[in-house]
């Protein structure tokens, strides 16, 4: 296992130690494991989390206009309720606090049992829960749609709405409308490794990729040869168009790497899915190209769009200053 | 006269369960990346290492405070899905044992049916779900049945044990639908749910520790 | 060769196309490969660049307060003198053109050429060349030091002076400062590989990882087995202590990646590095950690400090916006 | 008579020489990874390919025209080092066959010298540096020296070429300082230099083709 690291044990603590170093507005709760912002104001606290390994998410969107915090569990693996009540507490102003789920039965329990005992203790807690992947649908037999990189979108609604004073509920409202207009696709070119496991979970042939595979190697819908950038574009985009009525519409558009696609490749691949948006007649408003919601060292991308009205546009551009995502 | 288990004994007990796990880790790793996200192992023995860190404390304790603690560390050590489960199956089971100084036959069946049922509300999960239930639910039905037939403690123990790791293995031929596994839906077919198995561990490692002081 | 791309000899110019149209306030300049800014002002015109793979250098610092115009040559080969001189015609408003080179014989020829023509065209061109890399040593059988990921730093500083409306002397003269107090040193667990090529220019076995090697898989110092992350910042931090002194100064600090490590990793990285610094009286006045200088999908990392005084403080506090660096 | 080589047979050779550096990818990027960075052979490949695409132009031209074409192509096409080593030494070499129809023996032996007069000035390297100027200068060495003697032009055409591969080979001993190979001090030592060898293979193939011409 080629990793820059120490003991697997402590990759977590170590990572968001390291972080908190680079980054001195950001205020690091030890043990507890969560990333807050050192400057506090009145308004409505904006909370996500969720297993480590998706870096920079959650703890680099903690900053003016995104998240207030983020509360990490171990490597793919939900934070516990006790760590996410910290969160909560950072987070809280006074105003409430909206949590920003990810759809894992794992993130729902544990996000749900802080949620119940924050309240207990006299904090209004809200929460949302992103679904946007759509490579596995929903059906009886599942509890619904995985959360992806669609997520840092939510995390950019909520917090604009939230920095501009919005209150508890309306904030959630921006969120879920966020929410209902995003949709996610993605695919996987290798596979990655747990520290503490220390050997890949599965593999990939040589030439074998795996559309819509999830953001901790779970599987996705087909494996299948080696695509070119442009019919990767086209079988992630088919998808999501198939899922949501963009025809017409402007779009928000992320093209996310999974932690060891170079930013070559995200460009070229946004080379093509413009090409295949403008062709459609969906308006591409404003891009953002990198690696967002990652999944170790695995390799490959996904594409998430998110469909804009005025506000979603207005909240979008909003400023924020965040590690991993500065508008200006 | 049956079996008395104590907060030391369940603190003996603790350290072999964290043994058998630690024991097995690529099996399980790869049972949950077959399916899953491959972490199972990794937070679950984190979890066990810890309680065995702390064993001095637990078996000094009653068994109320002992479970009550032994369900904080899961929730905060395991994460993930497994940790909360097990966290409210220990709180759940630490109701049963207020101001109980031994586990006795029926107090062992109490605990198990408490740990279920805790687990099936937090999870909002049924048997046939491809879980860790699918291990614990035959376990306890068995037990309860062997307690109302009045079997001799030593044939019931072997009995929940084989009910244990039957439902483990039952879980193979299972499509998963809760849990990260459920996303794959009939993907999983073939493969056990690494959180029966280790519940399987855990209930089979109890009931022969407790045969061997019978 | 596992790649989201479509034909290997389109990489450059698909890469940079999709750049463009994720990043509107940017222009390009099909076939020459150059990439500047859509809105001119009067000021000293920044241009850097060199061969490709090394994004998001070097187009990803077009913007405000960085360069002007980038120059893309193919896949780790320097631009052409005539792309260069494309570059010069759009950083240059007048007022003078700052070329920044690293040090690769291939750029130093291509860029010196391009330079002594656009002077026989009347522009005023200066250039500074960037040796930051202390891997392999100055000696009398080599042109000297690599260039790597410390050319951000000298990016940084020249855009912030230029932007402040300096002349091209000043500007020079900030590039040079920054330039003599940059040090830089990697290390690479893995190879890279060129899209026309197909496969691995060279092995790392299992266990192997390679001390000091270059930012285009060249040789380095050691190959040696894995490291800690705690030994790898003492590796690389010694060879740069070593050779300048940093003892009791502030210092700027980047934590670069090489394309395929995750920033997991980088900021465990960075968390070690701290560590060291402060035991030895060094202060970190700022510390950029991400993918800054990459090679491609190679895994692996580099560390670069640069030693600051008020000026050199100033200018890397002054505001930027680039596709890949925001100051605000 | 000797040979009379017109702007027409010089594409034909440019032609040849692009098929012989095409056959040799593997290796020579193997060469260039071993101490470069591994990009020598797929840069002066898509020039050679951007050249027979200009086949049709190139030998319709003057000399003194098409080696300046060749040389703008070879320029930007090629980039990186050796593009802007080409360009020079093309563009050099043109100056001497300004307003001449036909390159003869010692025309060919003008142009060599011509390139490596160029490529020495704008690399600032000199022989014995582990470069494509080691295949060059004993080529050009020999050239001249054939010409005094007086020796058939097919003995120097023959004489010249294994001057040329000879050269090529002799990098394998030499200590690298100029080029990116450079950084590698002695590391690439044991290695032939890649651009001393698709150097030799352009030689070579220019010997070879006029000979048989002869
Ligand atoms: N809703 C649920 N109800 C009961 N058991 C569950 C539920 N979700 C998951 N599990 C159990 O947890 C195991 C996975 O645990 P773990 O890997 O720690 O969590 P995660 O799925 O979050 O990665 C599964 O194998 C399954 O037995
Ligand atoms: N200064 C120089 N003088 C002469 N030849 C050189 C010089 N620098 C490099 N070369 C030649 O160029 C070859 C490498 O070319 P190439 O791989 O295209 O460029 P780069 O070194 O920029 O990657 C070397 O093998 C060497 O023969
Ligand atoms: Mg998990
Ligand atoms: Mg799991
Ligand atoms: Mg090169
Ligand atoms: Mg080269």
């Amino acid at each position: 296992m080629k990793k820059i690291i120490n003991q697997p044990g402590n990759v977590v603590s170590e990572l968001l130690a390291g972080m908190a170093k680079a980054y001195p507005e950001l205020k690091y709760t030890e043990k507890l494991e969560v990333i807050s912002r050192k400057e506090k104001s009145k308004k409505v606290g904006i909370v996500s989390g969720g297993g480590s390994g998706h870096e920079p998410a959650h703890a680099g969107y903690v900053g003016k206009g995104m998240l207030d915090a983020a509360v990490a569990g171990n490597v793919f693996s939900s934070p516990s309720p006790d760590r996410i009540i910290k969160g909560i507490e950072e987070a809280n102003s006074g105003e409430g606090v909206l949590l920003i789920i990810k759809n894992y039965s794992g993130d729902i329990m544990n996000f749900g049992m802080a949620k119940d005992m924050a309240e207990m203790d006299g904090i209004r807690v809200e929460s949302v829960v992103v679904k946007d992947d759509v490579a596995v649908p929903d059906s009886t037999y599942s509890t619904g749609r995985r959360g992806i990189a669609g997520t840092v979108f939510v995390h950019k609604i909520a917090g604009a709405k939230a920095e501009s004073g919005a209150s508890l509920d309306e904030v959630k409202a921006a969120a879920e409308k966020a929410i209902a207009n995003i949709r996610s696709m993605g695919m996987a070119m290798s596979s990655c490794i747990l520290p503490a496991v220390g050997k890949p979970g599965f593999e990939l042939g040589e030439d074998e990729i795996e559309i819509g595979m999830g953001i901790h190697g779970e599987p996705g819908v087909e494996r299948t040869g080696i695509k070119t950038a442009a019919e990767t574009a086209e079988i992630l985009l088919s998808k999501i168009l198939a899922d949501l009525d963009y025809a017409g519409s402007e779009v928000a558009l992320m093209v996310n790497g999974l932690g060891s696609t170079p930013l070559m490749e995200l460009y070229i691949l946004n080379n093509e899915i413009e090409k295949l948006l403008t062709a459609k007649g969906i308006k591409i408003y404003k891009t953002f190209v990198g690696n967002y919601m990652t999944a170790l060292e695995m390799s490959g991308c996904s594409i998430t769009l998110m469909k804009l009205d005025e506000e979603l546009k207005e909240l979008l551009n909003y400023p924020c200053n965040t590690p991993a995502l500065k508008v200006i | 006269m049956g079996f008395r288990l104590s907060s030391k004994d369940y603190a003996e007990y603790l350290r072999l369960a964290a043994a058998k796990i630690h024991e097995n880790g690529d099996y399980v790793t790869a049972l949950d990346s077959a399916t899953g996200d491959g972490d199972h192992w990794s937070n679950i023995n984190m979890g066990f290492e810890k309680i065995v860190e702390e064993i001095g404390e637990l078996e000094k304790m009653s068994l109320f405070d002992e479970f009550k603690k032994i369900g904080m560390i899961m929730m905060s050590v395991i994460g993930g899905s497994s940790g909360v489960l097990y966290g409210s199956a220990y709180m759940g089971a630490a109701k049963v044992l207020k101001d109980k100084e031994f586990i006795d036959n029926q107090a062992m069946c109490d605990v198990l049916a408490a740990m279920l049922e805790a687990i099936m509300t937090r999870g909002n999960a049924q048997p046939g779900f491809k879980t860790m239930i699918d291990c614990l639910h035959p376990a306890v039905m068995c037990y309860k049945d062997c307690i109302a037939q009045g079997l001799p403690e030593m044939e019931t123990l072997s009995l929940v044990k084989k009910a244990a790791v039957d439902g483990a293995m039952s879980t193979a031929n299972m499509e998963a639908v809760r849990g990260r596994a459920c996303y794959q839906a009939n993907k999983g077919v073939g493969h056990l749910d690494p959180g029966a198995v280790t519940m399987s561990y855990q209930i089979e490692t109890l009931m022969d520790y407790i045969s061997s002081s019978l």
